[in-house]
This record gives structure tokens, sequence and C-alpha cells, in this order.
């Protein structure tokens, strides 16, 4: 049942997005388009982050809600759970591709080579102490403390918030992948989950970790201007920016289209965007833009969103991925 | 006998030196304030000037029936068609990576644009037919020799590879580059080169649409009756310092306002030019009250008494007389105040204003931007050709402002009495 | 004339007051009106503040958002992402507004006063026709071309001649951001100064010039002692409309609320706070965005207290001359 | 000729009555005005007799404008002004709570010292009296009374083809006598001038005093100046204040000539003010 | 007691003694002004008697300020403002070429119709003049200083216990004289007057006339006058302007009792001004 508001002088008939800013291009870009070759409006995209695009996502039925938004990790389930409460119960998941995370320094500066060891070290809360079951908080300044074969430099990252997809996907998988390369935590994992989870993803907040906000944008403009920074964000702005930021190499791999693609680069994650399907049939031209999304000459492999940085998924699931769309399965976790 | 009065002789050269001295420190401070001007608009307006030029690649393109039906002209997948011209016309370029920085070559607009000259063109279906592409960011701005080529290849966006296909273009002729028309037609867009300013100029027309329609004749029957009918009391004492100091209070509080009152509260829609309008018209509210009474004050209490002494009530000599006559001053500060509404940024990103929009907006209720908005987004979109986009955009902005403060002036001019 | 010829009422008032109509009572009611929207809007954004303030403070203590020094306005994506703990402890950025006006008035307040002196003491009629609206213009480019041009032009510049010296500047330098805001409310500290200066008598002058002193040293010893408490007043106004100016910082200092007074450092902004906490994340009882209208009541506060001092001094200084 | 309503017509007609009959068409008692602390006028008593001239004269500050004023209450537009005694016209003090000023000064009409003609073209001038009383209703009517008014002011063989440009273009003295066909125009019982002439070159006012002896057949007029020789030209009557008194008042010829009061004796002779 | 470079001293010295020679102190020659097209003054011819007070008298907008203005060449500050003719003073013409006006000023101290005390404290304004001119090096000497120079002006037993307290917190006519004490702090030889005792009251105004006398035993006075009383009893000297011109000038007695000149005489039995 879809009780419209009636508040506004009319429906609304363009499409609204919120959401990720790492999947803001490639809607923009897909919108636009969609905008061009068809006679349906172009959608309105704004971008508030991947938390807050959900939040507002999910805040209820009705032209005043969002249609549609861009996550750049997955839905988690008490999210899923605070949509049903608002009376959003099906909601269509549509992955849309890889992304890597990278982490980034002005080209003025050295190539940086870390391992994902290193990279928690420099940035968690708590470190080890050496001894086992021992940690600290974190007392590293210099990249040359953890190891002296990195550079001395001031450790200093900026970083997206919690609030982002990127920094979610970024605990998950580059922090926690370094942090159980201690053996003792790997088996604290199984004796106390809640304490292996906030030992391996909080980060410091002395301010070696900056938190720069959602829009990777101004991060991109910041490294140029401070070679010693490094940069934490999507793969796609890396891309955009290669006359400017390197990529530091993680575990030996550069972060590359081919690498991340093949899943040789170890920190990659996978794009989403959800879909109101109370909405599908109301706010014309929804079914339509998923269509032109979920196309090859979109995020095919050499659809126009690998301009854009996004890395496609194989062909196989690209077509279930395409399926699911079609038939507007809605998600269940 | 010798001057008593004279400098040297009293001595006083060193007191006229420190004088000099002075005056030219109020001279170094004006020039270099209006020095920073000059400099900040001039180097604004010289990057700027950079976009009002486009690039464009000619292609020999091959319409032949096995790629475009000739009875179905539309069902053509052109996207495909411009490729294959480009993979024709630089056989060398063979591997995956290469390709895409070969297809990067065009704008992503250029597939849409060759359907349209073909829909335009039917004649040329069938054939071979050199056209004229939109080229992309990269390459205009390496055409438009803004690529340092002295770099190391990995240090530029523009690679060895790409650098040899436009020179290869260059020389055979199949670059050109004329007006660009699409910065002033186009609304934003992703691609610099498609991006332009229409949807954001209507977009801060129609805000200030509401904005004027609000605020001035609000603005005038406030000054009216603060200034003709008020009895000097608390209550009116209180209303005047409140505008004084609303005058004053940041711009960006309007926009907490807006956002908790029209959006949060009202349920308004959101991005759209009502709103922006309605919270530009609370922020310009007291300059138009301030300088209407100051118009009002202009008009001289002879016209009042007359108007009074033939038995003309307070109401009517008020309208029939006073206003008409402080007209055009209100109209003045009501522009002054709109050229600031036109400039103002940060509220419109408290109301949503800052969503990408592409298309231009139809009405009030439609989403929008601004152009100052819209300047702001593109000063913090990664792609370098934005660059001059912005300055453009500020260009053209600053003319709206003069444009509006020339025509205060002039309205001041024309209507200018010496009572 | 009328020829009527009609008895002559005893008692009866010729001049009557007749009854003026619904128009005008109509016409007076949208007069009054009007003006009360002033006291709206005031109470509006009074209103509209102090609700979600009030809710944050129940979230967040009152003493630890006015006196903690560390800000991390993060609530986390979910309950399972671990986020920072969320502090909102405001020091940093008011050190920081505060940091980044200050320089900005170490810019105006120079430039600002030196061509108000000129124009209004010494400048021909020629110069001041021409100077005075170029001046003005400076105030009448919008603010976020100020920004684009500081985040753009300024802040590689003194990066650049910063690590020419050896020094290490940041990107966002709270000095370039102050620079650009500096020479914006140049126009403002002139044309106020030079309103003060001008309402000095003239009879000062006289005394000082007839006792056989320079112009200069009338200036410097006479007229601007003599308009220190309204030249005071215009510097208010300035910094106020400094402390509150939003996007140059927006655009061109930073979004780290580090607690510092180094201007080679980049700090951030009650005005940044608030666009960053609002353009992001819009859910509206969060912590994170309430404590964007907390953030906005205090700069409501703090700008009008200072435009209120301001203009007190500003009107008895020039009453004292009336 | 009129069309008003047939009350307003009752009511206007009461009015002249009032006015037309016997006796003083305006009598002012104990007539004492405040500007804030300060006393402007101390208990004036005069009557004034319908179609006469009376001049009030006195030095510079004595409180003649002010007395003017004070009959047309066009004080009230001094905010700390305050009136005592009584002003009575058609048996009515128009300080009375009930009396609307707007009716009162369509009877009392004013013409002020510098001209001042509103930014309108001539004929709209004369007419915007009538439109705003309602007293005339056709264009041929308002066409009417805006000629006769430009006549009785004798600014019509000036004026006539140019009736569409603005008031302002004219000379300082067309300009005052347009004012005076705007205060006619209304048909006013008494009009008020405050130093009519003192703008106006002496041909300019050679005219102007001419016009105010006509004017005299139809309204009863009240004239402040500061030309003793002025005041005698045109005046039946002539009322002296001094320092906010009304020191002496009787017919102009005895006035001049026959001073009871010592102060009014030495104003004449120039020896004061 | 002067701290000054040798030179500057022998300057002085020769200011000083070219001024104290014989002779006149003062010599206005064919002076004439002229305030854009708009002439003021006509052709004066005025000698200065050094240790007299001369009174400048004449109706209102005769041309008695701009004569006196133009002494101290305060005239160069009126943008529109042209004077012709010679003025010599110290054998100097001080409309020459090489004139410092900040020169001449400090020999030539005036004193303006209202009292102008800087917002400063009472110490602060008379020891303005001698800080700008460095005649003064050390915190003695400006005490010494100043404190004769407001026991001259005849101010020091009503200030001396507030030194520090602002100037502008005296009644009008200690400010009055106040701006004399400054006036004289620099030892100037000639200090004019524009109506000194205009904004003064009575008892103040006899006060400062008083001091008037007593300090022409040190300097030269030329004091411009709206009152015929306040001239006679202050001055040895008098000179008469009408419209811009030099009408008469010689003792005050013999101007008041015996004038040679018509217009003279109208103005001082108080027909014409
Ligand atoms: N609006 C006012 N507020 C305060 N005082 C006033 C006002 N108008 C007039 N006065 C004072 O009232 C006194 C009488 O003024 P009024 O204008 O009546 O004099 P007047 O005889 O018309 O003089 P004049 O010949 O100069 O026009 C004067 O002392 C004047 O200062
Ligand atoms: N700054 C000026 N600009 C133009 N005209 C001036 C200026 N100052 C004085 N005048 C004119 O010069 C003439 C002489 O003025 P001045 O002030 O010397 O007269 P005064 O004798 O001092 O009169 P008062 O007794 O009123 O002070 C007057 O006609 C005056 O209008
Ligand atoms: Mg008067
Ligand atoms: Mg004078």
């Amino acid at each position: 049942a879809i009780a419209m508001s009636t508040s506004a002088a009319s429906a609304r008939d363009e499409i609204r997005i919120v959401g990720s800013s790492t999947v803001f291009p490639f809607s923009t870009t897909v919108a636009e388009r969609f905008g061009k070759e068809t006679d349906f409006p172009t959608p309105v995209i704004e971008s508030t982050g991947t938390g807050g695009g959900l939040k507002l996502f999910c805040a209820g039925i009705g032209e005043e809600h969002p249609d549609i938004t861009n996550a750049s990790a997955r839905i988690k389930q008490s999210q899923v759970d605070d949509c049903a409460s608002n009376g959003i119960k099906d909601i269509v998941e549509v992955k849309i591709g890889y992304d890597g995370i990278v982490i980034a320094n002005s080209r003025e500066s050295d190539l940086l080579e870390v391992t994902l060891q290193d990279v928690w070290l420099a940035l968690a809360k708590d470190v080890p102490t050496g001894t086992d079951g021992e940690t600290q908080p974190n007392p590293y300044m210099m990249w040359s403390d953890i190891r002296p074969e990195l550079p001395a430099k001031k450790i200093e990252v900026l970083g997206p918030p919690p609030t982002s997809g990127t920094r979610a996907a970024f605990a998950e998988i580059a922090m926690e992948g370094g942090c159980k390369t201690f053996d003792w935590i790997k088996d604290l994992k199984s004796s106390d989950g809640g304490a292996y989870k906030s030992l391996c993803r909080t980060i410091r907040e002395d301010g070696a970790y900056v938190e720069a906000g959602e829009n990777d944008n101004l991060i991109v403009q910041k490294l140029q201007a401070s070679p010693d920074a490094f940069g934490v964000f999507g793969f796609s702005f890396l891309d955009q920016n290669s006359d400017a930021l390197q990529g530091a190499l993680v575990g030996g791999v550069a972060p590359e289209f081919e690498q991340i693609a093949s899943g040789d680069y170890p920190v990659s994650r996978s794009l989403f965007f959800y879909v109101k399907k109370d909405h599908v049939g109301v706010i014309p031209g929804i079914e339509e833009y998923l269509a032109a999304f979920a196309n090859d000459d979109a995020w095919g492999d050499e659809g126009y969103l690998t301009d854009k940085g996004l890395i496609p998924m194989g062909a196989e699931e690209r077509s279930a991925v395409a399926k699911t769309v079609a038939d507007l399965a809605p998600l269940s976790m | 006998m010798t001057n008593p009065f004279s400098t040297e002789a009293a001595g006083l050269q060193g007191r006229h030196n420190a004088e000099t001295i002075f005056k030219l420190s109020g001279l170094t401070a004006i020039v270099c304030a209006i020095g920073f001007l000059v400099f900040m608009v001039g180097s604004i307006a010289w990057t700027g000037s950079g976009a009002l030029r486009e690039s464009h690649v000619q292609l020999s393109i091959d319409l032949g029936p096995e790629k475009v039906d000739p009875s179905n002209v539309e069902a053509a997948s052109y996207q495909t068609i411009v490729r294959d011209a480009l993979k024709e016309r630089f056989p060398e370029v063979t591997n995956r990576r290469d390709r895409r920085k070969l297809y990067g070559l065009l704008s992503p607009d250029a597939a849409l644009e060759l359907e349209q000259y073909v829909l335009d063109n039917p004649s040329v279906v069938g054939g071979v037919a050199d056209i004229w592409l939109l080229a992309s960011d990269d390459l205009d701005i390496y055409l438009k020799g803004d690529v340092k080529t002295e770099l190391d290849e990995s240090r530029r966006k523009f690679s060895d590879l790409e650098i040899g296909l436009a020179d290869s273009l260059v020389q055979e002729g199949q670059t050109r580059r004329q007006f660009n028309t699409r910065f002033f037609t186009n609304g934003d867009s992703r691609e610099p080169e498609l991006a332009g300013i229409l949807s954001s100029l209507i977009g801060s027309f129609f805000s200030l649409l509401v904005c004027f329609v609000i605020s001035f004749p609000m603005g005038v029957c406030a000054a009216i009756y603060l200034e003709e009918f008020a009895k000097k009391n608390r209550v009116s004492e209180f209303i005047e310092v409140n505008i004084n100091n609303l005058a004053a209070v940041p711009s960006i509080v309007f926009g907490l306002l807006g956002l908790a009152i029209f959006l949060n509260f009202f349920g308004l829609p959101r991005s759209s030019p009502l709103v922006g309008g309605m919270v530009l018209a609370l922020m310009t509210l007291p300059t138009i009250i301030i300088a209407s009474r100051a118009a009002l004050r202009a008009v001289p209490p002879s016209i009042r008494e007359a108007a009074l002494g033939i038995g003309a009530s307070k109401i009517q000599t008020t309208f029939h007389h006073v206003a008409p006559l402080a007209l055009p001053g209100m109209l003045t500060g009501a522009i002054v105040g709109m050229a600031r509404a036109l400039g103002e940024t940060a509220p419109l990103l408290m109301i949503g204003m800052v969503a990408f929009i592409a298309d231009v907006p139809k009405g009030i209720l439609d989403s929008a931007t601004a152009l100052p908005v819209q300047i702001f987004l593109w000063a913090d979109a990664p792609q370098r050709a934005f660059e001059e986009k912005t300055s453009a955009a500020i260009i053209v902005l600053l003319l709206f402002l003069v444009l509006m403060n020339l025509l205060a002036v002039l309205l001041r001019r024309k209507f200018e009495r010496r009572f | 004339m009328s020829d009527f010829q009609s008895k002559f009422a005893v008692g009866v008032n010729p001049f009557a007051r007749q009854s003026k109509g619904f128009g005008n009572a109509a016409i007076m009611f949208v007069l009054i009106a009007c003006s009360c929207v002033a006291i709206l809007v005031t109470v509006g954004i009074v209103m509209s503040l102090i609700f979600e303030t009030i809710r944050f403070f129940e979230q967040v203590p009152i003493l630890d958002f006015l006196f903690g020094t560390h800000w991390s306005p993060q609530t986390a994506l979910t309950a399972d992402v671990v986020g920072s703990s969320g502090a909102f402890g405001a020091v940093p950025l008011i050190t920081g507004t505060l940091l980044i006006s200050f320089i900005a008035m170490c810019i105006a307040t120079p430039l600002g006063l030196a061509s108000a002196v000129y124009l209004a003491e010494f400048a021909g009629p020629k110069v001041r026709s021409f100077a005075k609206p170029l001046l003005e213009m400076l105030a009448g480019i919008p603010s976020v071309v100020y920004g684009f041009f500081a985040a753009l032009t300024i802040a590689p510049f003194i990066r650049n001649s910063g690590s020419a010296a050896g020094f290490d500047i940041s990107s966002e330098s709270a000095l370039a951001a102050g620079i650009a805001m500096g020479i914006m409310v140049v126009p403002l500290v002139s044309s106020l100064s030079d309103d003060v200066i001008n309402s000095v008598p003239q009879s000062l002058r006289d005394a000082s010039l007839g006792l056989g002193a320079t112009h200069a040293e009338t200036v410097r010893k006479v007229v601007l002692p003599a308009a220190v408490p309204g030249i005071a007043g215009s510097l208010l106004l300035a910094t106020s409309s400094a402390i509150g100016e939003t996007m140059i910082v927006v655009m061109a200092a930073g979004l780290a609320a580090n607690l510092t007074l180094n201007p080679f450092e980049a700090v951030t902004t009650v005005t940044v706070q608030i666009v960053t906490l609002l353009t992001g994340d819009q859910e509206f009882d969060s912590a994170k965005t309430l404590s964007a209208f907390a953030l906005g009541l205090f700069l409501f506060v703090i700008t009008l207290a200072l435009n209120v001092i301001a203009l007190k001094i500003v009107n008895h200084f020039k009453e004292q001359y009336d | 000729m009129l069309n008003n309503s047939v009350e307003s017509e009752k009511k206007m007609a009461e009015v002249e009555t009032a006015l037309n009959s016997d006796g003083p068409i305006i009598q002012a008692k104990d007539v004492s005005v405040f500007y804030g602390e300060k006393q402007a006028l101390f208990d004036v008593n005069l009557d004034f007799e319908k179609n006469q001239v009376t001049s009030l004269i006195g030095p510079s500050g004595c409180g003649k404008s002010t007395f003017l004023r004070c009959i047309n209450r066009m004080n009230d537009l001094v905010d700390i002004a305050r009136v005592k005694g009584e002003i009575i016209i058609a048996n009515q003090d128009i300080y009375a709570k009930d009396v609307d000023v707007v009716a009162l000064r369509a009877h009392v009409g004013m013409v002020f010292q510098k001209p001042n003609p509103f930014p309108k073209s001539i004929y709209d001038n004369v007419a915007y009296g009538p439109r705003i009383h309602k007293t005339v209703s056709t264009k041929d009517e308002m066409d009417y009374v805006v000629e006769r008014s430009l006549k009785r002011a004798g600014l019509w063989d000036e004026v006539s083809d140019r009736l569409d440009q603005p008031g302002n273009g004219l000379s300082g003295g067309q300009q005052q006598r347009l004012c005076i066909a705007r205060a006619i125009a209304i048909e006013p019982q008494v009009v008020l001038m405050d130093e009519p002439c003192s703008a106006l070159d002496p041909i300019a006012t050679a005219v102007v005093e001419e016009l105010i002896d006509e004017l005299r057949e139809r309204f009863t007029i009240i004239i402040v100046t500061h030309s003793m020789q002025q005041a005698a030209r045109v005046s039946q009557k002539t009322a002296f204040f001094h320092l906010g008194n009304l020191v002496e008042h009787g017919d102009t010829d005895q006035i001049f000539t026959n001073p009871q009061d010592d102060r009014t004796e030495n104003y004449i002779t120039g020896r004061i003010g």
C-alpha cells in the first residue's frame, strides 16, 4: 500500500537519489545519460554519505523521501530493520561493481609500500606491546617507528568519517586484515568477538588520522597540497587524479584497475544501490533508470562507468544482478 | 633676508617627510586593496576565458547499412559507430587499455551528438561522412596547451599515447576549436566539456524571483509603517533594533532557519527555489527595509503637508504621494539587496540546493541549484577542466552583479531628485 | 458649491469622524504585520535553533560542548561499525574561528583604516569618486569567489613560499582563509571608519592645524584618537561578519578540528562544521546533526552580542558630536 | 452639481450653514500650545470674520505659524506638540474628540511658505483634492472644477495649454498660485496661508497679493506675513503676536497707524524683531 | 630652557628679532579673497601693532573671519578659497611660495568661536603644541610649560588638581580658556581670536575679556567680535569691515566716538547690520 503524501503541489516526477559519495560519480553519470537518452527528467542526486543516505532512505514512503540510496558498503541488518519499521519492506539491492580502497599521496612525494599490518599499526587506536594479549595506546608518530624501512615521515592520514561506507569497508578489510596478522588477536576473534572487533577496527583519535568529511574530492585536493599526508578513498578518485596522486602498494600490489578486478589488490569492496520498491511505478522512470544502470554499456567491461573508475563485476555476476533488477526481487538478508 | 617661515628655516623637513609617509601608507593601502581586486578578478577572468572555447575532432564515420538501418535510424548503436570510427582512424591502437584511452579522446556525448546529427541529416545515412564530434575534457585541455608535456608521463593524466593520438589529429587538421555555446545552454554535467550554467542560472533566477516577490512588498510595507505611521515608542524601537540586528546575522543562520522551519516543519520541497527564495527573502528583508526607510525620509515633508493640508488622510498621503516618490529609492535598495542575495551560497547549502541537478528547473517547485552553489560544486570537482568552468561561472556571476548594481546606479541617477 | 439650504442642527458635529471603512484598517493591518515580520524572523531563528539545541544538550552535556577541547562529531554508520567516540567539545572550533577572524582583522584593520584615513582626509574628490566604488566592489563580490580564489591561488602561494623558506605549511592554513576574509571585510572597515572620521568635527582639526600641526599629525594625534570609539565599533562589526562568514572557510579552511593558534596549520571553524554536518548526513535526531544547531545558536548569540555592542558604541559616538 | 450620498450632502450643507451664519467664523478660545516642555503660545483669544483677510504678524519665533497651524490641526503632525483651549468652527470645537481632521481640513485649506506642488501634472495637482473627497464624479465635472480653480487662482491663462505638464515645471510664483488653486478646488470656507510670498520675487508677490484680495469674496483668509507692508496691503484685520502672546488685534489701519501696545509700536517702527 | 638644535634656535631667534623690531608686526597689503567666483574681501590694507589688541567688527558676512583666517593661512583648508595680495609678517610675505604654513602657524596661534578642546586630558591639550613642535624635551620642562600656560590663561587654580581629566569636562568658559592656554603654550607672537566669547555666558565672557587684556603684554592679539561693547572694552585698535571692504581703521576710542565713515556710524548706532 502506498500512501503518497499530497503536501507538495504535484507529485514529484524526477527520481531522487541520495547516499554514498563513492557511488555518486557513477550514479550521476548514469543519471545524466538517462536524462539525455530518455524522456524522463534527469534524476536529482545528493551526496550524503552511505549512512546519511540510508537514514533518509529508510525514513519512510512517499514523495518527500528518496527513491534510491547509493551505498559503498552492504546494507546492515539494523538498517533493514530501521527501514522496515518505517514501512519500507521491499528493498531491491543492486550491486554495481567494485571499488578499491587506496592509500594515496601526492606524486611530489615518494611512493609508499606497506602491508596491511603496517596500515593497522599506523592507524589503530591501541596496538600490541609485543607481549601477547597486551595493548598500549598507539605510540607510533612516524611511519619509520613501525618499521625502519618505512619513510621517516609523520603519520598523517586523511580519511573518511564513520558515516561513510569507505570508512566501514576500510575498517573491515584493511584494518581488520592487518590486525589479524597477529596470531593472538586472531585467536581473540573466536574467544571475544566484541573485543576483537573493537581492537581491530577502532581508529586512533590523536590527530594522526584526520577525518576529512564525506567529500573525497576535498581529500584529493588536500593531498595535492601537503605531500607528506596520505589519503584513504576509493580507487575511482585516484583514477581521476592519477596525474597528481599515486596509490601506495599494499602487500606489494599496486592499486590498478586490473589488479582490483582480479582481486589481487587486497583492499577492495563492493558498491551498491538500494531501491525502494514501493516507489517503482509511482515515481516515473525508476525501472528505466535501473535498466540503464544494469546494462553492459554502463557497467560492462568497456562500459562508460569504467572510465569513471568503476571496476566491473564478472559477466556472470552481472547477469545475475541484472536479473534481480529486472525482476525487482527484494532483498532478503 | 631669509624667509623665517620656510621649511628649512623652521627645521620642518622631518615632519613633512612624516606626513608624506603617512599619506603614502594610506595610498598604499588603497592600492593594495584595489590591486587585490584587480588581480583576483583578472586571474579568474583569465582562467575562465578558456571555458569559452571547446574542441572538436573530425572523424570519417561509416554510416553504411550494416551499421545504421536506414528504415530505423534511431535503433543504431552510435556508441559503437563512433568507437569503430576511432579504431579505424587509429588502427595501431590495439590493446584494451589503450583503446580506453583512445575512446577517451571523445566526449561521452559524442554518440548522442552523432545520433542527433544523423537524425537531422538523414542524407548521410548509407555512406561515409566526415563529422565533427566533441572532444573530451582531457583532449580539450591538451589542445589548449595546458598539459605540461615536459613532465614525466606518470605525473600527468594525459599519457604519451594520447599525446601521440592528439598530435596526429592536429596534423591532419582534424581538430578545431570554436565558441562554447554549451556552457550557456547546458545544465550541470559530470563531464566538464558538457557542463553548463543554464540550470543554475535559471535556478538563481527563480530563487531571486521568489525572493523579490516576498521581500520587496514586505520590506516596503514595513518601511512605510515604521517611517510614516509608527509612533516612537518601545515597540517601534524594538522592531528597529531587530531589523538592524537581522541585517548582521550570519547568512548561514538563515539557512538553519530555512532547514528547521521551511523544510522540517512545513515540509516544503527540498532543493527548491521556493525555499531558497524564501530564505534569501528573509535575509534581504532588513536591507530593503533600511533602504526604503531612507528613501521615504528623503521625500520632503512639504509634500506630506501639501496633501494633508487638502484633507488627504494619512494613508492617502502616504500611498498617493510619499510612497510613489520614494519608489525609485526603494527599488534601488531592493536591487542592491537582490544582488547580495544572488551571490549568497551558504544558506542554500543548508536547504539541499547542492544536489546534482542537470535539468533546467521549470518552476519554483522543481529541484534546482543556484549559480554560486554551482560554483562551489565545480570548485570541488576533481577534473581539472572544471577549474576553468568554475572561473567562467564566476565571471558570469560577477557580470550579473555588476549589471544589477549598474541598474541600481542608473535608477538612482534617473530618479534622483533634489527637493 | 452646493446650492443646498438646510436647517443647521445645533449639537451636530459637522466634522464628525466618518467610518474609515474596512479598507484603511486592512491596510494598516498589513503594514503592521509586515513590520512584525522582522520580529517573527528573529523569533523563528531563535526557536528553530533553541529546540534542536535543547535536544542536543539532552545527549551531550552543555559543559562538554562549551569547554570540551576535542571535536569529532561522528556517530557510526551502524552500531556494528566501531566509530570514534563522537566528541563535541567546541573549543577547537571556537579558537579556529577566532584565529581566522583574527588574521582577517589583522589584514583588514590596517588596510581598511589606512584607506579610510586617506579617503576621508587626503584624497581629492577625483580619487575618492574612483577609489570608493572600487573598494565597495570588494564587499560586493560573493564570498564563494573569495573562497575559490583562496583555495586555488592564495593557499598554494602561501604553501609554496613557505616550503621555499623551509616551513611546513598546511594547504588549508588558517592564513589563506584569513587573508581572503580580511580583504573581503576591508571595505566594511573602511566605509564605517570613513563615516566615523567624517563625523569628527572640523573644529578639532582647525584647532590642531591652528597650532601648527601638519595634516598628518592632526589626523594621527587628534582625529584618530577622537574617532577611536567609533572605529572600535566598526572593527567589532567587521569582526562579527568575519566570524559569521561561511563560504571562504568552507572552501579554504580545514575540516580538522585542531586546537592550535598557529596560522600555518589547518583549523576549522564553527560555520565550516555547520555546513559539513548538514550537507552530509541528514538524519534529524542524531547528536551530530543537532550539534549543528547548537553551533548555529552559538554563532547567532555571539554575532548578535557583537552587533549590539558595536551599534551602541557607534551610535553613542555619533551622538557625542551631533 | 455635486453627486454625494444624500447623507454626506446633508453634512456638507450643515457645515456650510453653520459657517454662513453671522458672527465670527472661527473663534480661538484660550489657545495655548506646548512643544514638549516649551510653551509656544499663551492663552490666545482671537476671532476671525467671514470673507475677510486677517494678517498675523510678529517677530520671528513669536508663534504665528504655530497658531495658524492650530486652525486646521496641522500641529497634530508634530509628535511633541500639545494644544490646550478651544478653536470653534461652525459651532464645533475642532479639538473635540470625535472631530475628524480630514473632514476639518476639507473645510480649512492651507497654502505653505514654499510652493509645494505635487510632482504630478498641473491638472492632477488641482484635481487631487476633489478626487480624494469625492466631491466630483465625472471627468467633465472635474475639468470644470479644475478650470474654475485655476481661473480663480489667476493661473488659467498661463497654463491652460499644458495642463498635463508637471507642476514643478512652473515658475515659483506660478507654483504658489497652483498651490492656491489646489487648495480652493475643494471649496474650503477658510484658507490659511503661511508666508505665501516669502519665497517669491516682488512681481510674483504682487500677483499673489492681488489674488488674495480677489479670493476674499468667496473665502475667509488668514495669512502669516513678515512684511508689514504686505499686511497693510492685503488684510482688513491684523493680529500682532509677540513671544507667544497675542498682543493686539484689530483693524489693519488702526494697528498700523495707532497701535495700542508699546510692543506693537516698537515692532512696527522696527525697533524690535 | 629650550633644547633645540643650535641651528633652529638661531632661526627662531631671527624670526623673533624680526617680530620684535619696531613698526607693524603684521601688514596686510591689498588683500582680496575669493571663494570660487565670489569675492569676499576687496583690497584690504591693514597694519597691526605689536602688543596691542585689535578688534575686527562689522555686520555678519562682511569678511571679518575671512580676513582673520588669512593671517595664519587657515583659508588654505578651504578648497575654493583664493587669496590675492600680500600679508607680511617678520618681513616675509606669508603667501610666498616657500612659506611653510606649519612654521607660520607656530608663530600665529588661533582661538576659535566654539571652544574646541581635544578629547584628551587637560594636560595633553596644553602640551599638544609643544610636543608636535618639539620645543620641549623633558617631562619637567613640559610640566613647567603647561603650568605657565594655564596660569597665563588664568585657569591654573581651577584645574591644577585635575590635569589628567578630559578637557571636554570643563565648563564652556573654562574650555575656552583652556583653548587659549593651548594656543599660547607654543609662545606664538600673534594670537587670532574669532568671536572667542560668543558661545559663553556673560560671566565667562568677562573672565576671558580680562584675560585678553592681560595677554596683551606678551602677545599681539587680533579679535573678531560681534559685540561693539566688547570691542570697546578689550581693544586698542578697531577695524570696521562692510561688505568685504575695510571701511575704517583706527584707535578704538576714535572709531566709537567719532567715526569718519557713514557706514561705520550707521553700524555703531545700530542702523545697519
Ligand atoms: N516642531 C517644533 N518643535 C519644537 N519647537 C517648535 C516647533 N515648531 C516651532 N517651535 C517653537 O515654537 C516657537 C514658535 O514658532 P513658530 O514657528 O510658530 O514661530 P513663527 O512666528 O512662525 O516664526 P517665523 O516667523 O520664524 O516663522 C518658536 O520658539 C519655535 O522654536
Ligand atoms: N567656505 C566658504 N565658501 C564660500 N563662501 C564663503 C565661505 N566662507 C565664507 N564665505 C562667504 O564669504 C563672505 C564672508 O564670510 P565671513 O565668514 O568672513 O564673514 P564674517 O564677517 O565672519 O561673518 P560672521 O559675523 O557671520 O561670522 C560671506 O559672504 C560668506 O558667505
Ligand atoms: Mg513661521
Ligand atoms: Mg565669522
